[in-house]
């Protein structure tokens, strides 16, 4: 029996629900070698702000026991560079493309959202209000509900495409802020974002990374993505794009069965290009060993 | 840039701490050029997830071979693999070393590993000219008759004067360099930072070309996560993150923009 | 050159910066044959509650990649059940006690301390206001900075005693918390509780926990962890207990450069009893050879 | 209880998926009573960090033994172990079986590994009685010839018939049961859940004495956690949680008050 992997977030169709993280794959290029972009079902791009930015000081990322910190300081070029640098790219293919955004002030969402929307070519903002990696914005509007709400609105007011807003991780109560991207017209909301973390080197005392602190990811946040997710989608009929130490095709089950409609490759593509190809394949296997029609009908199946 | 699932043919100590390891690579293999790398995915690395990177030391149709010294817990794991263990490449990586300039005459400057990046280079140069390598001890100076065999003349250099020239590698180019018409003179240079700062400082001084294999920290090592970028100048006086794994790692020193 | 490794915690003086963390050394006899009590900066004891209390039910605990999530409930003997089963063995020792209490109201707290207070073995106590696994109380009071103040300030009109509230790590500001223990009299705080996760099965859809969340411990948190002890460093003076995840020497090592004056050695005892030993000696082996004179000397060195 | 790190002394195929691991154990050894168990932190096990729990098959001055199947991460890890590997265990652990009553007969009931978990106890017992295994097939009844050669009867049952009795061990074990005065008999159970579940209903049915063995999920296997935890009844008529790793893994039936 032939399984229907296609979902829906918002407006955008994806093939299967397995996209990539934001920085995990860069613009598209870095991959294309090694992963055939017209098997996934959406590809999400590095995070994109108003202009071109710098980014942070090197070291940026450091390795920890089963995972990473990264401290990137959402280096780019700017929502123009990124149209005149990789849309040509992108558009060869016939995949959607999540545009990451983010802004280090409310304006600056709305600028980036301005620039890009006449691009057939991008399909969907996710909105990074969480990273943990810029001093201004960023988390700041991710922990806030008040300025996580507006922040939405005003990208709202920009766009027909799907808005995604991508929530912080460090917050009491994520359901709060689940129904806050709901009530300010996000069309799904994605969960989560690397989580606020340090490591420090105790021959130099200093810190690991040249920005202090950075986001820990990959197998180590699992089980705490999976409880946010869970928490969300009891909290909001939005889907959910699941994210967090996705390595096999098991752990993106779990995070469909806990409620993500879709979910996101991040730093396993480090380890391992060929995660997401295995992943795609993996979830079409056990949908249809457990004789399920499609995708969706596995979403939020959690007998909890 | 392949991925490619393969095994090990072969793993043997080499001299000193160093140790060359062979795998079948049919696919990545016949990708290489000289100066490149690849990101190996070390079997058993218990809790740890990144790749290390590894210039490729030799390359043919059938597999690549790896030189390299255990320093850390990634490269400490490796000394157990034994033929036919399954490991896992992603290969040829990065730009590799250009073509030599009309008229110039190669010039190799390696410490430690270094040499591994170099050995390809010097075998495709037609051209042979004068390798000068560096170590803290003769241990630590690598396939000199490797280089030799392949028709240049090794210069070594060693911090204790076991082997060769006592000190640094300069101690050896510099005296050397003095009766070289300098602009016509082009290294490629690889191994630890120092050193490449140092070849880089004097290329601008006396206005020859430098080429050098910049070594930096990695976690994609596709030009995925930028992680691994270094500060290249750019025509407008300013600067420009450019990626070691992706743009480089092989940089003409007038294009570093030194940091500190 | 000898290293004088004792810090003291309030009034409570420990003959080295290393105790274990609560609910996983028991209430001292459990270990006794394989760890020399004596050895300990102290020993803090599994969560005591007002009253007898059953906990959850099974599975209580469930293996996760590097770590372990727990949802064990706060089962205990309650605090005359302690004081009859557990005190007459732990006087024999030289060891200050922390007792974790927790409760399920605001009195509650109050309570355990009024029935331990009079006990001399008892030297201070451990608010556990950042339990991730009992419904009512626990995290709720440690997420919200109200309630959080009101029970420390209870717990200080009934005790001379140390007290030292146990943070909770889900919070976007753990500065905020850091300020308002040390508003409201406590003499020290502990960061961190496990971080609120779960974990499903595939193949059953239920969760793996009967609790269906619980708490993630180990290596995994030991990131965000250090992030935590180094931001409420720079919020409080007072002296914190840094744990999570600590493995290895090095591990405690990092968290006293972050902030932490005294380390709970946790899940680690599970793996590897002899991790607190092997902790003890590596502190004392790396101050002396850096040349510090006394543990204190390394407390928030960290150069950020 | 002692926590010892030690070495593999031999490991080596049993029968069918079964494997037995016998490890230098001089500390351990000597304390080990018949139905205890070690926690085994294995090497290798990758990212996982839990040690894993299995009986104590033999015992002496100089080592323990296990019998384990590889059925999940742990036991699949610990295939590849050699001699002289390293290993760490904490052991002996739980209350062990209790002495048999004055005037009983011995009666053992294991199923799969079960067998390990007596093996000492049938070695232990002075009287010698009947032996009921069960299995799926004839490859999951072990050490046949082991317990006879230590003076017991032994009635396998398999679910597929390939060896004794066609059937669960119940098949076996009731028809016998009916001829004996049952306030006689003490059963000493190690198996699967339904297995013990089953032994235990008919103890208190036909009262008999049953010590059961009971298999829950562990993390510290010291009393610490409270992780493996089962009701046991007080006098009260309530019950109260019970760890199998310190309070057991052996408890009369009649202590149990089983879930569901
Ligand atoms: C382009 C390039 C080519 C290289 N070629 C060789 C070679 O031919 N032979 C050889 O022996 N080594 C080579 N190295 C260095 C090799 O990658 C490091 O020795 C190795 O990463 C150290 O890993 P570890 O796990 O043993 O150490 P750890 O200290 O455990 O590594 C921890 C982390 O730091 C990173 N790291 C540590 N040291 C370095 C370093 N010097 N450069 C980059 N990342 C580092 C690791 O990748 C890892 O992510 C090369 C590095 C680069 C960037
Ligand atoms: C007191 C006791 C004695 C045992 N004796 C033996 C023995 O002699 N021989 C033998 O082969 N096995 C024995 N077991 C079971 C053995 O511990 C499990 O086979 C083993 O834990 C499975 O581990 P795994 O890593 O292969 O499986 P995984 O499924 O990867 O284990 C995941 C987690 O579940 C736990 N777990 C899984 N299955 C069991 C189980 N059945 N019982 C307890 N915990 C489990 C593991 O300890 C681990 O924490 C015993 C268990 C207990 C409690
Ligand atoms: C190197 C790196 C760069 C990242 N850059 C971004 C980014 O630009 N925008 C964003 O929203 N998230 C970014 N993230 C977070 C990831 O998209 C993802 O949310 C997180 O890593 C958790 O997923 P994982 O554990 O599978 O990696 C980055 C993560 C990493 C590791
Ligand atoms: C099995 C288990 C039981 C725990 N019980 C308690 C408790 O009763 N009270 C408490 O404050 N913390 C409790 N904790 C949390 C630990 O004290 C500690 O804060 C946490 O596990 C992080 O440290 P670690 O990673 O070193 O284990 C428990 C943790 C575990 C794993
Ligand atoms: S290592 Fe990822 S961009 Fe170079
Ligand atoms: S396994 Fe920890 S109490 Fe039994």
């Amino acid at each position: 029996m032939s399984v229907d992997l296609s979902i829906k977030i918002g407006s955008m169709e994806m093939k299967n629900p397995v996209t990539v993280a934001s920085g995990t794959f860069g613009y598209g290029p870095e991959y294309a070698e090694l992963v055939d972009l017209n098997r996934l079902g959406a590809i999400t791009v590095k995070g994109i702000g108003p202009e071109e930015h710098v980014g942070n000081s090197t070291p940026r990322t450091f390795e920890t026991r089963g995972g990473m910190l990264n401290a990137i300081g959402l280096p780019g070029p700017g929502a123009q560079g990124f149209i005149d640098k990789y849309v040509p790219f992108l558009s060869q293919y016939n995949v959607p493309v999540i545009v990451n955004i983010w802004g280090k002030s409310m304006e600056d969402y709305g600028k980036v959202v301005e620039i890009l929307d006449a691009v057939d070519t991008v399909s969907a903002y996710e909105i990074n209000l969480s990273c943990p990696n810029v001093k201004e914005g960023g988390s700041a509007f991710g922990t806030d509900t008040d300025s996580f709400s507006r922040v939405i609105e005003l990208v709202r007011g920009k766009t027909q495409k799907p808005i995604i807003p991508k929530l912080a991780p460090n917050v009491s109560d994520i359901g709060v802020f689940a129904k806050a991207a709901e009530n300010s017209g996000a069309d799904a909301i994605s969960i989560m974002n690397s989580y606020p973390a340090m490591a420090i080197n105790i021959e130099t005392l200093e810190p690991e990374l040249a920005n202090r602190t950075g986001g820990l990811s990959g197998p180590p946040i699992k089980p705490i993505a999976i409880k946010l997710v869970w928490d969300a989608a009891k909290a909001t009929t939005l889907p959910i794009i699941g994210m967090g130490g996705i390595y096999e095709p098991e752990d993106a089950i779990e995070f469909m069965i806990a409620g993500a409609t879709a979910v996101a490759v991040g730093t396993a593509n480090f380890t391992d290009p060929s995660t997401i190809n295995r992943v795609i394949d993996g979830i079409e296997t056990y949908l249809s060993q457990k004789g399920y029609r499609s995708a969706s009908e596995l979403v939020g199946t959690v007998k909890a | 840039m392949k991925q490619e699932k393969t095994t090990v043919v072969e793993h043997h100590n080499f001299q000193g701490d160093y140790r060359i390891l062979r795998l079948a690579a049919p696919e990545v293999g016949p990708l290489v050029k000289p100066g490149q790398f690849l990101e190996l995915l070390i079997p058993q690395l218990d809790d740890r997830i990144l790749r290390r990177p590894f210039s490729i030391y030799k390359a043919d149709a059938e597999g690549v071979s790896i030189l390299y010294k255990p320093v850390g817990r990634g490269t400490q794991a490796m000394i157990p693999l034994n033929e036919g263990d399954p490991v896992d490449i992603i290969g040829s990586l990065g730009n590799g070393f250009p073509e030599l300039g009309a008229g110039k005459i190669p010039v190799l400057v390696a410490g430690g590993y270094g040499n591994a990046a170099l050995y390809l280079k010097a075998k495709e140069l037609k051209t042979k000219g004068i390798a000068f390598f560096g170590g803290r001890t003769a241990q630590d100076i690598l396939c000199v008759e490797e280089f030799k065999k392949l028709g240049w003349e090794v210069r070594p250099t060693t911090d204790d004067g076991s082997l060769g020239t006592k000190g640094l590698v300069t101690a050896a180019f510099d005296p050397w360099m003095q009766e070289q018409e300098a602009e016509k003179l082009e290294l490629f240079v690889c191994g630890p930072n120092p050193m490449l700062k140092a070849m880089g400082d004097r290329a601008i001084e006396h206005g020859f070309t430098a080429w050098l294999s910049m070594d930096k920290n990695m976690a994609c090592g596709v030009g995925a996560c930028l992680t691994c970028v270094i500060k290249r100048k750019t025509e407008d006086g300013g600067w420009e993150w450019a990626r070691c794994c992706k743009d480089g790692p092989i940089f003409e020193s007038r294009e570093i923009l030194w940091e500190e």
